[in-house]
């Protein structure tokens, strides 16, 4: 617990370099929320006046120092397009991201996992190489193409799947996984070859070592050796991949949130860069790092589980 | 086609971006205007033809020195609340958009300073309400009927009492059923709405609604639009160029819209810029760009140039319009060399926001190649290009200017009165500026004309940019949707409107 | 087949084996040898001369790009390469154990000791009833684990390289094999903890009848245990027979070099037996050295971990001697080194070499310095950068020389090999085309061009081969000899040590307890730390020319400490204080009073 | 199938593939059918057939010709980027591995802070900032990628230091920057061959990613990535405009991947013994 908390206050820079490469980011990016707000209206006077609503004629430093004031209180702004209060936006957002981003990348690994396990247990056979072309082949196909191509064939040709929109699971969990199927068997495409790689050349090393050989010795059957003894002793690494992937693609989906017109983090983050709407831009970058940090700490939590070596 | 309207059945439609608010004519873009504009309606609005009709209003009379305007409310009237409206309401509703509190981004066109200005808002009794000006305009009707800016007639309720907007109970033919942002909006039919006697034509006249509930949903990708229309999960998907027409009308359970309409795409000149300063150079690349072939193609052949600020759709657009330095390569050159042009790269900058926007200056670059100019294209992000058209930093853009059916206000777009004010393609000339004037000020038509010819004759010689043409809006819908037609201003209108079966 | 004919047949024998890698060949060639019950046999050979392989086969467990290219291995009576899969799973375990080599591998890091001993009990059947715990405790016990319960509950980590072999070896002979199979059980571990856990399997076999295959590259180590021998060569059986015949009498010359390559004392070469008393300044000096390591917390504000290495080491070198310094592991051997060529910070105490404090030197007189004093690490595959050819490597040290021109390291470098016995068609290899001697003898040349005038060996023999070590601790002598440089020579084999030191320092956990001239400390040991360490090396003596004999050290009398003294045993955080017991041997001691009093 | 793998030697079948890319890379640099820029409107929305060998595009681009040119463009641009990252990310990882102290707490809460931001996110905020330029579009990915190159670095330096010929080098006498460039740089070859071309790949798909987002390179450089991306708007008048580059991108990075396979075994030495 303490690890915990020690952690958490280690994250502290970080994220205020974070928010210093974000802040500086958007400063420097051309453009001006005002105008785009403003339109084609053409009208000067209107742009000073949201300027100066928004802040935006004050020095540099002056606003990064009450955004950095107001988010130490956990006040993240208000959206400079609408007014609406960030945070709220961000969390639900996020949840969106989570239900679908978290759903694929479990799959992937519980689908991965496995196969990268078998493959290195019969490595340089058949079995192994087919199952390695076979990731190889899947991680090759850029996200959005996958997307385009499942709608093609589920949505418009088949006709079983919902093309747009989105159920939250919570309103109706059927409906709602008919609409995460194809967006989570985009994502777990995109994600299966690189943890199945991982999980095999982990599960290599530890197939190698001495107490797999023990543990044959003793007489065990193979399924118990990979079992109990290959799978958790390889799992580290690859749960550290996991935490790396799942960190990212809660921010990066913005791929298949847009593909399948989602309305998650990613996408509200993107749509944000384009209205140069600094201050969601800003709070989602410093969210998504925030959770990025939670959860790769919440994997080396898990270390522990798998390692009795491993003292926090 | 000619079967009666029936009511019932809801309708999924594609936006491809969320809105963003529900406070009319404050929070607002394109995407959002075109829902609102379902909800919350003003006392005028534009016609087919880029004329005003009536909305709010069953009628309307002008004094004789054209400053004051008498409104008589619509009959039956009320709110999405049940409230009639009186011109309380009205006179609440634009007091509260010429406060500057209030935000409403059309506000400037009304004040001291704008081009009308509003002396005082009467109200004789209840139906009637009298808006008197300082000087008389022709330009008061159309820039109140603006789309944009709506001058939505609310209920004092919409505000909260700390004065934070609500909710718009306003009285248009749809109602504000909810709001998923980033996913959705809903609105529901106004079963209380009582239309007017007009005839529909564009925004204005009878806007009875039939279809009971109209799902905005949000496709930020235009080729997943197109899939979900195929797909049957939304049943009017509007983000088409004309290059689909052709596969879309081949498509089984389709039909298939399009319109000219009031946007205008030009190619802007930086004036500013170096060798753009020459206006010798901005007439050899306006004689290098077939304007035809452009529209020809973009509009897979629906559509065909518009050398003029005036839209093809607009009763101002005479033969005077379609005058421009002709397409000539071989003039091109010659002005170009007198320019003192050897061959420089020129800069045309884009961007991929808008597809139609990259096409154009894709052509428009092969054809000044053709004709001999070194051009190359810079592609930018959609508001880095705002910003230089704010601030210069570029020497030729693909622009699009949103729909404008009143001329005046696009011939101000390429103008300003104040050097230091004026954006790099402006004009600043006192003769245009007076033409400007006069064009807002003459009320009879011949007279406007004029101006808006003379203004055109400056347009083609001093060249701020060259005008490309009148992009069409394109859509299609399930072939059960009834009554749907597309008009110029781009907006979908799902009033009239029914589904078979 | 009734009880009595399977009684004549041996319990396990291996005919004809023959097995082959591709690409590579065969590795273990027409091998036949047999292991009746309750019998101790042990296999010999260099490293890679197919000693694993061969255990491996016998278990089935070979790589899978192994192939058995002929021959069998009989079990039972059974041969094992035609069982089922299902029937080779009940052989191994209950039929067969084995022991890997290295402790802090063969047990799984994630699972409990008692998770790891039951699962192969249950494998067998053997764990359904009450009584199965309690055998379980009582093995653990009869390995010497300490409290049998909570080892049960613990992880691997949480023990000590000895103490995880004897709960490996605890786990395999639990299920009751016939045949336990110890492939270089103790190589990883120091000497006193060797010979421990060799004798604990040396009792439990006997008392269980369980015959065993013990497979080492130390010859002593099999000697000692065994009662028959194996001896491979590449892949083939060179002799076998009785022990203490193939000892006393060895037929094959591969086997003669082998017990030949036994270290030995012999006579002080460089003379400096005498050297500790001959006049002359010393070359180094370290004084009352400390230190001490802070491991940051992993974390900042977690508390940093220190330990003392070195709890104030004093030592001289003259010119021309060898130093050895031995002791267990962990006992600072390896920092001491480093330390005297400021590789390790010293936290207090003085190192002077010729002189000079080498605290006090600039940048520069420190690199100057360090071309003086070189240095030659333990591990001949890590010390060299694999990605440099042998001349870079080797000429490396000249770059700093601004009087040596480029184009001449080459030759330079040439010359150095010759001297270190390599051909000069060495220079373009990379260090991974080399065996470990020659690796070894490139590390000594790397030392040896710039021409040192002390070498501080840690443990350069180590890593190597018997008959390879002979060769290099040869090379070191003779280069001693011509260049006459001293020689800081870090060691935990007692053997090796025993036959080069001029005098020796004895060290425990950062102190130095016992000192002296090579024969005294070998002759009369008397720290109880120094009598452990040298009785813990089974000794191989010459009986007669060329024939041996394993024997035990062993020291009748027992010293006393010096009156009112009693010998320092506790690890106390200061100094030692050493006492002299006469010929500059000394002790370290504690007064008798302070015992009292603390 | 797998026989034929093997029979290929599996071993060359990924280099085999890379080879093929980078031949037509270069041919697409001398020469192409048609002009891969020159708009056509004559011949729009071909399908393919001769001449026009994978159809053309909604303005009469031939898009053979594009795909030709697209094999450098797509290659230089993702390898500049990896190049990048691999130069700033090695320079940076070595000097904070071996020095640690202060240099390397700042370089790694630098590299966490960038780590932390998605990495697509990043480029396409660095990217609205640089402009959709070819360097601006390296330039976002190579910091994107920066911190993966450094955290594989000072790993491998911090493991290095451990070892004996690192302090050999020192007891030689050798300064620390001589003991960095000859010794430890070298020894991260191998590591970063493997780390380099996983990262092309994922640069092969992140600036695909980034043209579909709307911010790629300019159209007068058609990398496969952006062609994929611009034929999603015409994917059901014309799938040849999203087929060819779909699997071009498929057969590269299948290239890539397999290599990348290959030379971890053949450079990573504890897989290595077992090959
Ligand atoms: N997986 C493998 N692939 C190819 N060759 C191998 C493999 N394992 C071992 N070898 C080779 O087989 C030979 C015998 O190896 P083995 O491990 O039996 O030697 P050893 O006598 O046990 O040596 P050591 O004393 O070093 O343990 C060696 O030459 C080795 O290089
Ligand atoms: N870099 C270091 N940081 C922290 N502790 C260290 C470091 N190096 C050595 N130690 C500790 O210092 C003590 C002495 O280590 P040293 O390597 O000198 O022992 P040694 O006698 O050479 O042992 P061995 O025979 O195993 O090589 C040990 O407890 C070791 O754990
Ligand atoms: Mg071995
Ligand atoms: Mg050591």
């Amino acid at each position: 617990m303490l690890y915990a908390f020690r952690r958490i206050l280690m994250a502290i820079p970080t994220l205020l370099v974070v928010a210093v490469i974000v802040f500086t980011l958007m400063r420097l990016i051309p453009g001006d929320p005002a105008q785009l707000l403003v339109g084609d209206m053409d009208d000067l006077e209107t742009i000073a006046r949201v300027r100066k609503e928004l802040g935006l004629d004050q020095p540099l430093l002056v606003q990064f120092g009450i955004w950095i004031l107001n988010l130490l209180q956990g006040d993240f702004g208000n959206s400079m397009r609408n007014g609406e209060p960030i945070l709220p936006t961000i969390l639900y957002r996020f949840s969106v991201t989570a239900a679908f981003a978290g759903t694929a990348l479990l799959l992937a690994a519980l689908i991965a996992v496995p196969m990268g396990v078998v493959a290195a247990w019969r490595a340089r056979t058949s079995l192994d190489y087919a199952l390695r072309l076979t990731a190889m082949l899947l991680v090759s196909m850029p996200t959005f193409w996958v997307g385009l191509i499942l709608i093609l064939i589920f949505g418009i040709s088949l006709r079983w799947l919902p093309v747009v929109g989105y159920v939250s699971l919570g309103d109706d969990f059927v409906r709602g996984v008919l609409y995460m199927l194809m967006p989570v068997a985009a994502l777990v495409v995109g994600e299966l070859a690189s943890i199945m790689r991982m999980a095999r050349s982990s599960a290599l090393e530890v197939l190698q070592l001495d107490y797999i050989a023990h543990a044959r010795a003793k007489g065990l059957s193979e399924r118990r050796v990979l079992l109990r003894h290959v799978l958790p002793n390889s799992l580290a690494p690859t749960l550290t991949l996991i935490g790396i992937t799942l960190g990212n693609s809660l921010g990066g989906a913005a791929v298949t949130e847009t593909v399948f017109s989602i309305p998650g983090l990613g996408r509200y983050l993107v749509d944000a860069i384009y209205a140069r709407d600094y201050l969601v831009v800003q709070g989602c970058l410093m969210f998504v790092s925030f959770i990025f940090i939670v959860v790769n700490l919440l994997v080396d939590l898990c270390y522990p589980l798998l390692d009795p070596r491993v003292k926090l | 086609e000619d079967a009666m309207p029936v009511a019932g059945g809801s309708l999924a439609i594609a936006l491809t971006t969320d809105i963003q608010g529900i406070n009319p004519g404050v929070t607002r873009d394109g995407n959002t205007d075109a829902v609102i504009n379902h909800v919350a309606e003003g006392l005028v609005a534009y016609k087919e033809d880029g004329s005003v009709g009536l909305l709010g209003a069953k009628s309307l009379s002008v004094s004789e020195d054209g400053l004051s305007y008498t409104f008589t409310l619509r009959d039956g009237m009320t709110f999405h609340n049940g409230a009639p409206v009186t011109s309380a309401e009205v006179k609440w509703s634009w007091d509260r958009l010429l406060n500057e509190q209030t935000g409403w981004r059309c506000r400037s066109w009304f004040v001291p300073g704008g081009d009308v200005v509003i002396q005082s808002i009467d109200t004789p009794d209840a139906q009637t309400i009298v808006f008197n000006l300082v000087e008389p305009t022709a330009i008061f009707l159309p820039k109140m009927a603006n789309h944009q800016c709506i001058g939505p007639i609310l209920h004092p309720d919409s505000i909260g009492a700390d004065g934070k907007f609500l909710t718009p109970i306003a009285t248009g033919p749809y109602k504000l059923a909810e709001w998923k942002q980033g996913e959705y909006v809903i609105l529901e039919r106004f079963e209380g709405y009582v239309a007017n006697t007009d005839p529909k034509s564009g925004f204005a006249g009878d806007r009875t609604p039939y279809i009971d509930s109209l799902k905005f949903m949000v496709v930020p990708d235009a080729a997943v639009a197109k899939a979900a229309l195929l797909a049957g999960d939304v049943q009017l998907s509007r983000e088409f160029t004309p290059n689909d027409l052709t596969e879309l009308e081949t498509k089984d359970g389709l039909k298939v819209y399009s319109s000219d309409s009031f946007n205008w795409k030009l190619l802007l000149f930086n004036r500013k810029d170096g060798l753009f300063t020459d206006v010798n150079l901005r007439q050899a690349i306006t004689e290098a760009i077939d304007i035809d072939e452009v529209a020809q193609i973009m509009s897979n052949g629906l559509a065909k140039g518009n050398p003029s600020a005036v839209p093809l759709l607009s009763n101002f657009h005479t033969s005077v319009q379609d005058q421009r330095p002709a397409f000539d390569p071989a003039n091109a050159k010659a002005h170009a060399e007198d320019a003192d042009y050897t061959g420089e790269t020129l800069k045309i900058m884009t961007n991929r926001r808008f597809q139609d926007d990259y096409d154009t200056s894709l052509i428009v670059q092969e054809q000044l190649k053709r004709a001999g100019f070194n051009v190359e294209l810079e592609v930018v992000e959609w508001a880095t290009q705002d910003d230089a058209y704010y601030a210069g930093g570029y020497q030729m853009m693909v622009y699009s200017y949103s729909p404008r059916t009143e001329p005046y206000l696009s011939f101000e777009l390429v103008s300003d009165t104040k050097p230091d004010t004026a954006k790099a393609h402006e004009i600043v000339s006192d003769e245009f500026t007076a033409l400007l004037r006069q064009a807002a000020t003459t009320l009879d038509t011949a007279g406007r004309q004029a101006a808006f010819d003379a203004m055109h004759r400056v347009l083609i010689e001093d060249l701020p940019g060259a005008s490309l043409y009148n992009p069409a809006v394109v859509s299609a819908s399930t072939d059960r949707l009834m009554g749907y037609s597309e008009f110029g201003v781009g907006h979908p209108r799902l009033w009239g409107i029914w589904l078979a079966e | 087949m009734d009880r009595s004919n399977q009684d004549l047949l041996p319990l396990f024998s291996v005919n004809n084996l023959t097995i082959a890698f591709p690409g590579i060949g065969e590795v273990v060639r027409d091998i036949s040898f047999a292991i009746g019950r309750g019998e101790t046999v042990g296999v010999v050979g260099e490293s890679g001369s197919g000693k694993s392989m061969l255990a491996r086969a016998a278990m089935r467990l070979l790589p899978s790009q192994a192939t058995v290219v002929r021959g069998r291995i009989m079990f039972e009576g059974q041969s094992l390469f035609d069982l089922g899969a299902r029937q080779m799973r009940s052989v191994r375990g209950a039929g067969i154990g084995m022991v890997f080599q290295e402790p802090m591998t063969s047990l799984n890091p994630a699972l409990t000791i008692g998770a790891q001993i039951e699962e192969g009990l249950r494998a067998h059947g053997r764990m359904d009833d009450q009584a199965g715990g309690q055998r379980i405790l009582d093995m653990l016990e009869r390995v010497r684990i300490a409290d049998p319960r909570r080892c049960l509950r613990q992880y691997p980590h949480e023990f000590s390289g000895g103490m995880r072999q004897r709960i490996m070896l605890a786990s395999v002979l639990l299920m009751e094999p016939k045949l336990l199979i110890a492939d270089e059980p103790t190589t990883a571990l120091d000497a006193v903890i060797q010979r421990e856990v060799l004798e604990i399997m040396g009792e439990i076999t006997r008392d269980l009848g369980v015959a065993v295959m013990l497979i080492s590259h130390d010859l002593g180590v099999v000697g000692a245990y065994t009662e028959r021998l194996v001896v491979m060569q590449k892949g083939e059986l060179v002799e076998k027979g009785n022990t203490r015949d193939i000892l006393l009498r060895p037929r094959h010359p591969y086997t003669q070099t082998l017990i030949g390559s036994l270290p030995s004392r012999q006579k002080s070469s460089s003379g400096a037996q005498a050297g500790a008393f001959a006049p002359g300044a010393p070359l180094l000096e370290v004084e009352n050295l400390r230190v001490v390591f802070t491991r940051k917390g992993s974390l900042p504000f977690t508390p940093a971990t220190t330990t003392d290495a070195l709890k104030g080491v004093s030592l001289t070198i003259r010119a021309g001697e060898t130093v050895a310094v031995v002791g267990e592991s962990g006992s600072g051997k390896t920092t001491l080194g480093r330390s005297i060529l400021r590789l390790v910070d010293r936290s207090g105490g003085v190192i002077r070499i010729a002189g000079q404090d080498i605290q006090s030197l600039s940048e520069n007189a420190l690199r100057h310095l360090r071309r003086e004093t070189q240095i030659v690490f333990q591990d001949p595959y890590s010390s060299l950068d694999p990605r440099r050819r042998i001349h870079e490597i080797v000429a490396e040290g000249l770059r700093g020389d601004p009087e040596v021109h480029r184009r001449d390291y080459r030759s330079r470098a040439a010359a150095v090999l010759e001297e270190v016995d390599l051909p000069a068609s060495f220079l373009d290899r990379f260090p991974h085309q080399l065996s470990g001697g020659q690796r070894q003898r490139v590390c000594i040349a790397r030392a040896l061009i710039m021409r040192p005038t002390l070498v501080i060996a840690d443990e350069p023999v180590s890593a190597l081969d018997i008959t390879v070590q002979a060769k290099i601790l040869e090379l070191m002598k003779r280069l001693q000899r011509q260049h006459g440089f001293a020689y800081l020579f870090i060691s935990h084999d007692l053997g090796v040590v025993e036959q080069v030191a001029d005098r020796v320092l004895v060290m425990q956990a950062g102190r130095v307890v016992e000192e002296g001239v090579r024969d005294a400390i070998f002759d009369h040991p008397h720290h109880p730390y120094t009598r452990l360490l040298l009785q813990a090396v089974p000794d191989l003596h010459e009986v007669e020319p060329g024939a041996y004999e394993i024997r035990r050290r062993h020291y009748n009398d027992e010293p006393a400490a010096p009156p009112g003294m009693r010998f320092d045993w506790q690890n106390a955080a200061g100094p030692a204080t050493l006492i002299d017991v006469g010929d500059q041997h000394r002790v370290s001691c504690v007064p008798l009073m302070s015992v009292v009093s603390g | 199938m797998i026989r034929l793998f093997r029979s290929l030697g599996w071993i060359g079948f990924g280099p085999s593939l890379l080879v093929s890319v980078v031949i037509l890379a270069i041919v697409g640099l001398v020469w192409t059918p048609f002009d891969p820029n020159a708009l056509d409107f004559a011949h729009r929305y071909l399908p393919p057939a001769l001449p026009y060998v994978t159809g053309t595009d909604h303005l009469g681009r031939d898009l053979f010709s594009r795909l030709l040119l697209g094999a450098s463009t797509s290659a230089a641009v993702s390898g500049s980027a990896v190049i990048g990252a691999l130069l700033i990310g090695s320079l940076l990882g070595a000097i904070s591995g071996y020095f640690m102290g202060w240099p390397d707490r700042i370089a790694m809460l630098v590299m966490d802070a960038i780590l932390a931001m998605p990495g697509i996110l990043l480029a396409l905020a660095i990217m609205t900032v640089t402009g959709p330029s070819v360097a601006g579009l390296i330039g976002a990915m190579a910091v994107t990628f920066t911190p993966v190159v450094f955290r594989v670095v000072r790993s491998t330096v911090l493991s290095l230091r451990e070892k004996e010929f690192i302090e050999a080098s020192r007891a030689l006498g050798n300064r620390d920057f001589f003991t960095i460039a000859y010794h430890i740089l070298p020894n991260c070859v191998a590591p970063l061959t493997v780390v380099g071309t996983s990262l092309f790949g994922s640069a092969v798909l992140t600036e695909s990613a980034l043209s579909f987002l709307g911010l790629g390179v300019p159209p007068h450089v058609p990398t496969w990535g952006a062609m994929l991306s611009d034929g999603r708007n015409i994917f059901s008048q014309a799938p040849w405009a999203v087929i060819y580059p779909g699997l071009a991108i498929s057969y590269l990075l299948l290239g890539v991947n397999l290599t990348g396979d290959r030379l971890r075994d053949l450079l990573d030495p504890r897989v290595k013994g077992h090959i």
